[in-house]
């Protein structure tokens, strides 16, 4: 090959390299392996740790995946084909898009979703983007973020759009109930605002009143963004109802619980649906429905001139690489899943968690910080600081929930917990004797 | 055919339905009806999703040269072993000390990008090149508002920049100031020089920069910017042709993402996930975004805000795209230094070879002077004069030959362009097919030029309206 | 192109190579060189065989109503759990007391299996049918030589019996004799009774028959063969069509087989493997062959010959196909007896659908006054007369069509047949669209026989030479 | 659907049945679970027994599996098809065969492989049985196997041949060497032997002096069947060239070392060679090389008439259903690793035996038990009966072999013991510690 070339050596093709830029010493890293052996690390590395019995969630869930899901998105046609930039070498993964889009728009009742942002926090911060992009009437840079919002969030939000100079004023929760009150999203709304945000559930599992928050932002003319679980929105009313037909003007979130693994916080899935009227604002890509020369069904990149490989410093976004792996996983599993399966999926693991609740506020000390409804997690007031539980927890094998006293001091000794409708009876038995045990050796 | 329209009412699979529970909360809450998303069977879902994946082009069933893009073949059992069930299933929220394989993983991987850029220190979690960008643009801004320097808005770009660029940039609440590039592909200095002043936050450069040579002003460039009290910036996701070669810490660099779904093993998942971890030297590494690994007496452990109290903060609610970090470490742990010298060395002979192949075949780079690095363009503009037959036309036939097509029409400034990048993996075998390929359809130009307006005439479409999909947008089914 | 036609000499992949060590042998005992395997790459062999899988039909990509093949869509879950790490990395020689979690699976297998076929007691180890009908044949030996009783030579096979069944009774040293079916359907009774005698050692019967009905003799078969001494076998690889209907153990029969490839979640994987445990009623069962499972005070153990004095022995080196026999527990916890019965419901509902269809459509049922089973015969006899289009066109252009071909001239009593099984797991729709192409192809037939006669037009291969394979076997590539 | 065919109901469907067959009680199965419950039992049954580092062999040896082998062997397209009868649709499998055979006949140096059969035991039994067909001129229907094969491939032969009315003879080993001797088989096939079976290794792991022992069968007209491990082959001389060019007649064995996992003892894979004169006495399946009408290369199954479906009562076995899959993933295994791979794992297996038997005989009272060359695999005389000291060893994490005291009583106190290149300088360190202390606490 390099006598066709026309050179000596392989490092004669570097020649154009300046001598003083060259490396001077070579790479240090540690020996090649071959598979065998680097299989056996990772497999011990793998093992290492004890499994836990999992009761955390904070926005990442331990549900059921399909053995069907990964099979099928595991296959090397999809895993290894690049974006479909040349359409017709890609139909596969552009039906794919085309598909989860629409799944998407079916499930939270909205007109348009891309095909993909990298995870729920960056979701929620291009949505704020978005919407102040879309809101150009109200003039406003201002956008109302709730306290009860995962924190990470909060701060991934914050790093990403302030420096875009939007301001970001949060809003509080109502102590009693953890949740938004109306009344004050409408007084704040009310101020000079371009969107306000709506979790749904909150961060601390509650289900907000959200036809009556989205009623309460209507008259300030700013846009809603609804930020929610997308699998406890085919249990309830999903974005696109909120507070009357009409529903936000963008719904985001993370959608890690429609067939990802909890995969130590990642690949996830960040989405982000809105109105058929500010489709030209949104990030990220888009498939359509067309036909090809010869009038059959066919898919293509769509709407491209909002993105940055064509409109480069006035895109919509600098995305370019999303979670496509990830969005055929959720395609299929909401299609494996059906809506009956998401919905027994959700109200199963409602269920669960209420069932959590009731055993483990049967233990002296423990008990519920909010009078309200929740979802499928919810805070327990510990008389004991978290840390320290969940610590002796883990010793009998359970990952016991969040911490919330470093996030929200002024919640005191509170204490996150979840159950998916993985958890049994005798799982949330385990977790109540290992938690009685735990107290009492405190006392 | 849709899988919606493969839908019944009430067709599904009884193993994937959790079992029926009473619901305890009030009506107004909840939805009407189950969503209406396909109800299907799973052997239904199976053959479409099957037939839709047989559809695609891939690298386990194409050669793929599509420049830029880094389309190499990844060793299956990086893949493998990033899912092994201990990882697989471990909630992020898990706390450190019972995570000490998976953090013993990303330290040690921090620790080899590290060396492989000669920076000081990385920071995994950017979730693809764009974010690892936008964390660098931010780190620029961090680092001049720690110093009270607030006037410094402006970023410079050479005009040949990938478009998530010029994007970061704006997104980080810079201006973008376009700097040309000269004829023989390098960076035009005395534009820069005219350019740079108190206004410039820095420079983002990519070398091998995307005319797929090598930017032989560096240091030129490096000096200028920084004795104009900018930073600069290197756009690593070419890193696959200068592996071992050369340094960009070395070489003078303050900043710079990886893309680890193109050098590091990760497939490109027909659109990502990916991860673009970001390195800096001595001057940004305190404005690295966290989380990032440490370790300490007691094992490893996360570093948070409270320990490097001056980054930039959080890009991603965790620790980045977990699995695809834990790719790029088992890919490391197989190759060592020798391997990913050689994956260089390849890459860089496969691409001067096949550019070889077609000058031989009468095909014109685009600079005809330069070597070809990992990657080269060449120009179909004398084949349009010629035949009428442009580069969309080529890269349609190519496909019918059962190659994905190059690169087109990027960047910006070649005419009617192919971008050509074979990569380190493919055969000798399969670079000559290639150039037979592209010699066979040029006859084809120039005997039925028909037939390749119309191409493609192989694939499970022919070609696509793609201006109606435009035009007329329908982005998602809607029952009837 | 094969795999060898991609090798070039030293190409390797080092992440697959163990360190060269010295070797301490003689010369003399080494071959000369490494053996002359391909010499390749990882992506050449990923994308060679990629490919090559998509040139196969299956049951992931197409509708595939092979009769008697029982081809149904198996829950990927039974194949994913089968290969668990726990499972897949056991050493067949680890003690029980350390394989409780597999033996306890393989334990409650034998009593599913017992309770679903009606007999006493299941082995689980033959490999697949062939090797169960084996050892039902030679406990049907075992079973006259205990009792000393050693004429009894000859087993009786109806002529629509599988191959494997005549074929098995040789290789346990009977004689096979054929035993003729009425025009019905069912076996003549009367030549069944001039068969038996003292020679007779018993019967091997297929039920529902491979003519696709349900034997309507069988009280009065197992009482002819009973009454002369002779033992009766029921080949139950058509178990699809009577699960939670009727149980064999009742029914009379000594002892049988059961396919787990066809009826219990083990795809066919292009041959095999599959697993044919046999059940025995009381008289048979001692007769089994090992090991078993047995639970005892100290949990499951192996049942050996020394637990099981009379077995035939054993068939397989260890405990059969173990993880198939995975693979059919957990389908079977996932139907429990509801789902099963919905199994033999729709496979039975769907057949005779698909025989109505093609009945409206005007294509003669081999058996027009019987109902189907799981599976049903036409014959294209009317239409190979009418248009010299005979089934073996047929089958080649339903390939065209996106349709598997039926089993075509099986059994051989019928001429130009079809055997048709569409399986269970296939939805009314794709019933629909078979029937209809089925209907096109005869209208092709009678305007474009010529177009038939030279199908398939849109398979990776036109129509196969077989003479020429067999006549000039060309068995194994070798260099030149 | 039921008003198309014309019935009322389904049960209508089945009303051939005569009514006295029909079963009169429903199924007693236990009660339905969905997938996610299945999957958490098989997760726990599957992890419920200890992990034990492996030093077991005698037939299902634990070598590196590439991650890509089962990756592509697992694609739907290969494990849902059915046996390649229907040509056109089924030339992915057919090239793979054809692959399949001619890796064979490479990789052990003979002429034509079938497509597989169940496994080594079967496969041996199936090569006697062809054998004597084969051989039908010496009218004999006597044939040698050696006692240092597997004891339960000599029972499943036993099983499948006797019912045909051959006489399998033993042939003893020689207590010192536990290799056969060349005089005795020549004695032996002396006398009226339709064929002589020659392992390689053998049961012990000794290396046969199998050019010696073809040349001793010769005169006999005897047919040789070699019963070989293919991966030995890779380093070993071949069966199709022992005692010159011509080789033996018929090879056979288990390729479970040719990338299939361990599994619990199965589906392995039985593969069965031998020289182009004895193919029309091959069972099993055959791939040929051949075209399609337009001249075009295709392959089809082929010299079908030596089969069941076509031959009926007089096939040459009643084989259908192989193992296909498990051919698949062997042939892919062979293609990745190449004949490099698969020697270096040879060898490398057979270096690490040495090693661990060096590290072991170190123990005081452990000795080798023969005095001859292994390939990775031999027998260690204990100081305690073999069943004692495994129990113990289990204890410390460690399968330690195989006890051959029941098997081969006249052995004594023996244990064979196999490392292959998995096991590393750590593992066998680990043994030899293990096994002293043991040792120790029993003394
Ligand atoms: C040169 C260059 N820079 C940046 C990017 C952006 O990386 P990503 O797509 O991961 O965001 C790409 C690739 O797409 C690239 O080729
Ligand atoms: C009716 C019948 N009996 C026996 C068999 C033989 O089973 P196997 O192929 O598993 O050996 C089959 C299938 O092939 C069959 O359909």
């Amino acid at each position: 090959m390099l006598a066709r070339i026309g050179v000596a050596s392989i490092d004669e093709l570097f020649d154009e390299i300046p001598a003083g830029l060259r490396s001077d010493r070579p790479l240090q890293l540690p020996p090649a392996m071959n598979e065998a052996a680097v299989s056996r690390l990772m497999l011990e590395r793998s093992l290492g740790d004890t499994p836990l019995l999992c009761f955390a969630g904070g926005g990442a869930y331990e549900h059921h995946v399909p053995a069907t899901v990964w099979e099928l998105a595991g296959r090397g046609e999809f895993y290894t084909a690049y974006t479909p930039y040349q359409a017709e070498a890609s139909q596969g993964t552009m039906q794919v898009i085309y598909e989860y889009q629409s799944m998407m728009c079916q499930l939270l009742a909205m007109e348009v979703s891309n095909a993909s942002l990298y995870d729920g926090a960056t979701a929620l911060a291009e949505a704020i983007l978005m919407a102040v992009r879309a809101n150009r009437r109200s003039r406003s840079r201002r956008v109302l973020l709730p306290r009860n919002i995962h924190p990470v969030y909060r701060q991934v939000a914050r790093t990403l759009v302030t420096a875009q100079e939007l301001e970001l004023v949060e809003v509080p929760f109502d102590p009693a109930t953890g949740l938004l009150d109306p009344q004050t999203v409408a007084a704040m709304a009310g101020e000079e605002c371009a969107a306000v945000v709506i979790p749904q559930p909150d961060y601390f599992g509650g289900i907000e009143p959200v036809d009556e928050l989205v009623r309460a932002v209507a008259p300030s003319g700013a846009l809603v963004v609804g930020l929610v679980n997308p699998l406890a929105m085919a249990l309830l009313r999903p974005p696109g109802q909120w507070g009357g037909a009409e529903g936000v003007d963008i719904a985001c979130g993370e959608a890690q619980s429609l067939g990802l693994p909890l995969s130590s916080g990642g690949p996830y899935l960040g989405f982000l649906c809105c109105r058929e009227r500010h489709v030209r604002q949104m990030p990220g890509r888009l498939v359509g429905r067309t036909v090809d020369d010869e009038g059959q069904p066919a898919f293509a990149l769509t709407l491209q001139a909002r993105e940055q490989h064509i409109r480069r410093s006035r895109a919509t976004s600098n995305i370019c690489t999303n979670q496509g792996l990830m969005m055929t996983a959720a395609t299929i599993h909401m299609a494996l899943m059906g809506g009956a399966g998401l919905r027994r999926a959700a109200a199963a693991s409602h269920r669960a968690t209420v069932e959590l609740v009731e055993a483990l506020t049967s233990l002296p000390g423990v008990e519920p910080l909010f009078d309200r409804l929740f979802f499928h997690e919810t805070v327990l007031r510990l008389p004991l600081p978290p840390a320290r539980v969940l610590e002796a927890l883990e010793g009998h094998g359970i990952l016991g929930g969040i911490d919330l006293s470093r996030a929200y001091p002024e919640l005191g000794d509170a204490l996150l917990v979840c159950a998916t409708e993985l958890r049994t009876g005798e799982d949330i038995e385990s977790y109540r004797c290992a938690l009685g045990r735990v107290l009492e050796q405190a006392a | 055919m849709l899988i919606f329209n493969h839908s019944r009412p009430g067709r599904r699979t009884a193993a994937h339905l959790a079992p029926e529970v009473p619901i305890d909360l009030p009506a107004g809450l909840l939805r009407d009806g189950d969503p209406p998303l396909p109800q299907v069977s799973e052997l239904q879902v199976v053959r479409h999703y099957t037939r839709l994946s047989q559809k695609n082009f891939s690298i386990d069933t194409h050669f793929y040269p599509l420049g830029s893009c880094t389309m190499k073949y990844n060793p299956k059992v990086c893949g493998q072993l990033a899912l092994l069930p201990g990882f697989q299933t471990r909630h992020p929220e898990r706390p450190a000390r019972f995570s000490q394989g998976f953090l013993a993983c990303l330290c040690e991987l921090q620790g080899m990008l590290a060396e492989i850029t000669g920076m000081k220190e990385v920071a995994l979690s950017p979730m693809a090149g764009a974010q690892g960008e936008l964390a660098g643009m931010l780190m620029f801004r961090a680092y001049h508002h720690a110093r009270d320097d607030r006037e410094r808005r402006e970023v410079l770009v050479p005009d040949a920049a990938h478009g998530t660029n010029p994007a970061s940039a704006v997104m980080a609440g810079f201006q973008v100031r376009e700097i040309p590039t000269d004829r023989h592909g390098d960076v035009d200095l005395d534009a820069l020089r005219r350019a740079v002043g108190p206004h410039t936050a820095g420079i983002m450069l990519t070398n091998p920069s995307t005319l797929g040579v090598f930017e032989r002003h560096i240091a030129e460039i490096n000096g200028i910017v920084h004795a104009a009290g900018g930073l600069s910036y290197y756009d690593g996701a070419n890193l696959n042709a200068i592996l071992g070669r050369v340094r960009p810490g070395e070489m003078g660099f303050d900043v710079m993402h990886l893309n680890l779904h193109k050098t590091f093993a990760t497939p490109h998942g027909g659109g990502g996930p990916g991860a673009g971890p970001v390195a800096a030297g001595e001057r940004l590494a305190p404005f690295l975004p966290v989380p990032m690994v440490g370790r300490g007496e007691s094992g490893y452990d996360w570093l948070v805000e409270r320990h490097r109290p001056q980054s930039i903060g959080r890009l991603t609610t965790w620790a980045g795209n977990a699995a695809v970090l834990l790719r790029a470490y088992v890919y490391l742990r197989i190759l060592g230094a020798e391997g990913l010298g050689r994956v260089a060395d390849h890459a860089v002979l496969n691409a001067n070879y096949l550019l070889a192949a077609l000058k031989e075949r009468g095909f014109t780079p685009a600079f005809p002077d330069r070597r070809a690095t990992h990657e080269f363009l060449i120009t179909l503009k004398p084949e349009l004069e010629q035949t009428g037959v442009n580069a969309r036309d080529f890269a349609k036939r190519l496909l019918d030959y059962g190659f994905h097509a190059p690169t087109t029409y990027f960047p910006l400034l070649v005419p009617e362009c192919f971008l050509i990048e074979p990569t380190e993996t493919e055969s000798r075998e399969e670079l000559d097919a290639f150039a037979e390929a592209m010699h066979l359809i040029r006859r084809e130009a120039q005997h039925n030029p028909e037939k390749l307006h119309t191409a493609p005439h192989k694939l499970p479409v022919r070609r696509v309206d793609e201006v109606r999909a435009a035009r007329e947008p329908d982005l998602a089914w809607r029952p009837r």
